[in-house]
């Protein structure tokens, strides 16, 4: 077994301790960090996630090897910047004003993290300013909108008209996703894509940026 | 205060539909759980937003949904009519578009009343916007005087029963059902939740009183019915979302310890336990709230309600009607059928009692907890205890334990995933302290004090 | 031809839900009336036009309808589950439409039958177009060959079993209904409605011995359905549209004179008759069919069902899911509830049965001619003639007697309106001439040909 | 009593032969045809009108009466129309295109006539040109369309549309009826109005019209 299965093992049983000294190891025998990551966190994660689509494990696995992936990332993300290596893409995400609802968003940022891409967290009760300044000061190359409330939903739209008013629309790929959503909706309020669960959110965004 | 310490229904069998040891009796006659079973009809408007420009729109479709319901309850000869009406945020946040429709929905129901004689009462249940500031402040500010005026405003336009779906430690709670954290379950629920409850009871109960309206209950929703939820779309395991129902039990009764006096409301799957302990009427839904939620508890909730209700439907068109009044129809059969069983004796009601119980228990933990033997079994141990901390630690430990028996009785088969679930939820619950200050010492660092304000629970 | 002489249940104690005395084995095992209940959901579009434009989005629809219900069928564990297609007009009339839409649902059910073991089968129902020319031609012309394509085509597509709401007599039925004319409707009922059916269903069991589709069975839906709703909103008596009912059965009968063998159609409230008489396995709708329309026998109607259908919802979005997989739902605790109570012994489900019959009975004499007591006592009346109009003529003569004798016990209180119609109709039927030839002869003048070719049901 | 009377009673019994002699009668005793009409003929329908509305009676005592009506406005009519008298408006009412349903149609036209209205029944599963025809050609002021299922709801508008296209929408009122629709669809649509039941239909014709 190779430090990197070692790694992938241990984020896979949700043991950060474990994937921060398998991750400062790998480092100090030489492997490059796009390899680490790549090999063994991103892996690890897709691991998982195959594991719980195919009902083996359940969403707390997923989340606390999730964890333990962060920790890992924590020692790895100057290693990866050093070496010019770029997140998959960015993503805003946030559950739209006035809704409260914060599981299925927190779902969806964890299997995009594990999937490579970078989260910009925009929380619950998040005003359309928020979403636009992060597509226009921090480089969101997509933005995720979440709502619960069909009295909510609405705030989706408020979104996307805010970004074509700060003239951001083009510049971002926007995908919704909630209960009370559907891609009619989608279509409806001129958002790019709907996903009606987390793995599928995160094959709709690669499909979007083409990756 | 009424700290509970004997059960109040000691005999599984005498844990039935429609009998509750302590009925209310309304001052209009209407008694609940004093032998017959009526519907809790809610509703809730189709996907459309609300301000100030809607709210005539919007108090039209509060006049049709109740006209209409009203009519189709009077035309299936309903014995009497409970009514509930959930706030949505905006109508706490502006107590006043609250008390509005309230006062709409009033008006519907005396003139029902009057003219066709139906009995009926209206729960009112004003939103905890309190989570709408984060971290939340839980004992005064903005929102805290505009969820007081709402319950006042409200009690004043008409509400006979006044309930609420408190979240006092929601804000670490979700997290800890997703990485099932059983500590912060315990912690969110029997220390943070309990103190809540107490404050915010209360003042209820104080609004009550001074405005004529009866404190009815609150649900553990916002931390049972999500676990539930989750675990139905298999994100969870259906023994941890048992677990968590079980250990709410101790939250939602500190209503009841601080004056609420019935019915429970509708989602509080842990309704038969508080029956159990504290005699009061209860609400519950199943098999007819499909039209809000999915459950595994279809039937066997049935088994031990006063009022039936379907949770909430919005108000959209069916091919039979607005979907409000296909549900009151759906309700008043379900009752009618419950009430024909107790006529005819307590025999028949209780076998028809013990088919609502056998049809779902072997399907689910969530289920199996709620057998009428379960419940009082697991309320005995509950109530040993006398803290709410205590409680939820209790109530953890033995629902740990009636789980793998009924695992290995071939009463609730699960599956290998869950059975190694259940041993480390199991393992999680031996972990918790027996004092409550050694817990409270213990989560000090794990707390973020972005998400809460612990001070705000009289921690310090 | 079988001609029935001789009741297939004789006890009404036999007469109970799940079981038939004919039951009916599908090639995939599925037993329909062999012990179990089952769901069966029916569902169509929300308000939209229906034309080549809008195909790939109706195709869609039905994908995710029949995708969604599937699959909560299979997380309540039910242990089979029908599913009725019932085509929309425009469907029938270009009967490729309805046949592609039979092959998505096929594709479906034969997934989930292979990956997670639902047992199932499809009931694809054609409509009855030929009403769409006025007089109609029943026996030929464009809209009865694209009918039969509609039954051809379906069937090959993979439709297990065939129904029809089949209208033949409706010409001149629904004004007799609204002008409370009893032998208009005993001529519509048993001289037209019955010559049509023999036609009708003796292609329909061709198209499906053919094809490999069985033959299900009819309803009465366009006769005494009409009545029913007419008198939900109070514009007929309840009296007069719990005759029809009766008078119906002779009718729907002659389906499985011709070879039909059930399961009949939900909607068919004489199903309860037809089970007595045949012997073959029935759908029944009631409560959870609220979402299609109101009635007075919602418990009534699961004394007696074979399969639990929801009758019709539109495919909109609730809180809860789409409305189809929500009624799944609904419907499947239903039938869990049944096949729970047959597990517990024939004394437990007699009860259960027992209990649905009380729930409904004293309400509406609609319910009341449901009884399993009184469907054995009419049914015995009704096969004691051997002709169709002999049957419907002493279904009138019976009915009203009985009907008169449960009020007077108490067993069935009318309103003195009704009581007055009772009588008023009972004179009526007193009328009847006993030979056919009689009141062939006496409708002849009466006889608008601008509604009705009467040459079209072998008539001169 | 006076011929009037007996008249009235004879139509609320629904004695056809009966309201025919006394029509008779009370053209030979010198009532003036308008007298006859309103004292007579409405007066007793309105009278089992409210006789159903109070649930003293059904829909088929409120039809036979108004076939007692029929009859005797056949013998009324030359006399009617001698006297110059008009009908209080003339309602074309049909279902529409695609669909057959009779029930709800009829009873709106059996009391709209009642009422004294004029009727010109377009019948069931009717196309667009037929209400077309009968405001351009027949005098019709209002157009009274039904429908029962949510699949030919959409051909209320059509019907709309085509009197908008042959320039006689504003010559005429419309109402629609049915199941399915409500008030707001009537406002989608562009028709003036909406009733949910036949009794509605008739204040809601009376309405429109002013009278
Ligand atoms: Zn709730
Ligand atoms: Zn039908
Ligand atoms: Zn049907």
């Amino acid at each position: 077994m190779t430090i990197i299965d070692e790694l992938r093992e241990g984020v896979i049983q949700g043991q950060a301790n474990v994937a921060l000294e398998k991750v400062k190891k790998a480092l100090e025998e030489g492997y490059a960090a796009d390899v680490i990551l790549n090999e063994g966190l991103i892996s690890a994660m897709s691991n998982v996630g195959q594991m719980y689509e195919d009902g083996v494990v359940f969403v707390p696995e997923m989340l606390i090897a999730a964890r333990a992936m962060d920790k890992a990332l924590q020692i790895l993300r100057p290693y990866l910047v050093a070496q010019g290596v770029k997140p998959v893409g960015k993503v805003a995400i946030g559950t739209v004003k006035g809704d409260l609802h914060d599981i299925g968003k927190k779902l969806v940022a964890m299997m995009l993290e594990g999937s490579g891409f970078e989260i910009i967290d925009l929380g619950i009760d998040a005003p359309p300013e928020k979403f636009v300044d992060a597509v226009q000061n921090k480089g969101a190359d997509v933005v995720a909108l979440s709502a619960l409330l069909t009295t909510t939903m609405p705030n989706m739209k408020t979104v996307v008209d805010a970004l074509k008013q700060a003239g951001v629309r083009d510049k971002v790929r926007i995908i919704i996703g909630g209960a009370p959503v559907n891609q009619a909706y989608a279509d409806q309020i001129g958002a790019d894509g709907y996903a009606p669960d987390a793995s599928s959110a995160v094959r709709k965004v690669r499909e979007m940026l083409g990756v | 205060m009424e700290i509970y310490k004997h059960l109040a229904v000691k005999d599984p069998d005498d844990l039935i539909f429609g009998h509750s040891p302590r009925p209310l009796t309304l001052p209009n006659g209407l008694v609940i759980g004093g032998g017959l079973v009526y519907p809790e009809l809610n509703f809730t408007l189709p996907p459309m937003s609300i301000s100030a420009e809607t709210m005539p729109e919007i108090r039209e479709q509060y006049r049709q949904i109740i006209e209409s319901a009203c009519a189709r309850a009077v035309d299936l000869y309903v014995p009497g009519l409970v009514v509930e009406f959930e706030l949505l945020p905006e109508m706490t946040r502006t107590p006043e578009w609250g008390a509005e429709i309230t006062a709409i929905l009033r008006d519907c129901l005396d003139r029902f009343a009057q003219r066709d004689g139906l009995k009926s009462a209206l729960r009112v249940t004003p939103n905890d916007i309190r989570e709408f500031e984060r971290p939340p402040r839980m004992r005064s500010g903005g929102l805290w005087d505009d969820m007081i005026r709402s319950f006042e405003l409200c009690a004043q336009a008409g509400a006979d029963l006044l309930s609420i779906e408190s979240t006092g430690g929601k804000e670490i709670h979700d997290d800890a059902i997703l990485y099932a954290d059983l500590p912060t379950v315990a912690y969110a629920l029997g220390v943070l939740g309990a103190r809540d409850m107490t404050f915010l009871w209360d003042m209820i109960v104080r609004v009550g009183l001074k405005n004529g309206a009866i404190p009815a209950g609150d649900t553990a929703c916002g931390f049972a019915n999500t676990a539930m939820v989750l675990a139905e779309i298999r994100h969870i395991p259906r023994v941890w979302a048992a677990l968590i129902r079980v250990m709410s039990v101790a939250r939602s009764l500190v209503a009841f310890e601080r004056g609420a006096v019935g019915p429970g409301k509708d989602c509080a799957y842990e309704g038969p336990y508080i029956k159990a302990i504290t005699g009061y009427p209860i609400a519950m839904e199943g098999a007819e709230a499909a039209v809000a939620h999915s459950s595994p508890i279809g039937n066997i909730a049935k088994a031990t309600a006063d009022l039936w209700s379907n949770e909430s439907v919005q108000n959209v068109r069916l091919l039979g009607g607005a979907a409000p009044t296909v549900s009151l129809e759906q309700l008043a059969y379900a009752a009618r059928l419950m009430n024909t069983a107790t006529e005819a004796g307590p025999h028949t009601a209780l076998m028809l009692r013990n088919l609502f119980v056998a049809s779902d228990t072997t399907y689910d933990p969530q289920a199996y907890v709620l057998r009428p033997d379960v419940v009082i079994d697991l309320s005995r141990e509950i109530i040993a205890e006398e803290t709410a901390y205590g409680r939820v630690r209790r109530a953890a430990l033995a629902t740990a334990q009636c789980l793998r028996k009924a695992h290995h009785d071939g009463l609730c088969p699960l599956s290998p995933q869950e059975v190694n679930w259940l041993d480390r939820l199991s393992k999680q619950a031996d972990t918790l302290p027996e004092a409550e200050e050694a817990l409270i010492e213990q989560m000090k660092d794990q707390i973020d004090p972005e998400k809460i304000r612990q001070d705000q629970y009289g921690l310090t």
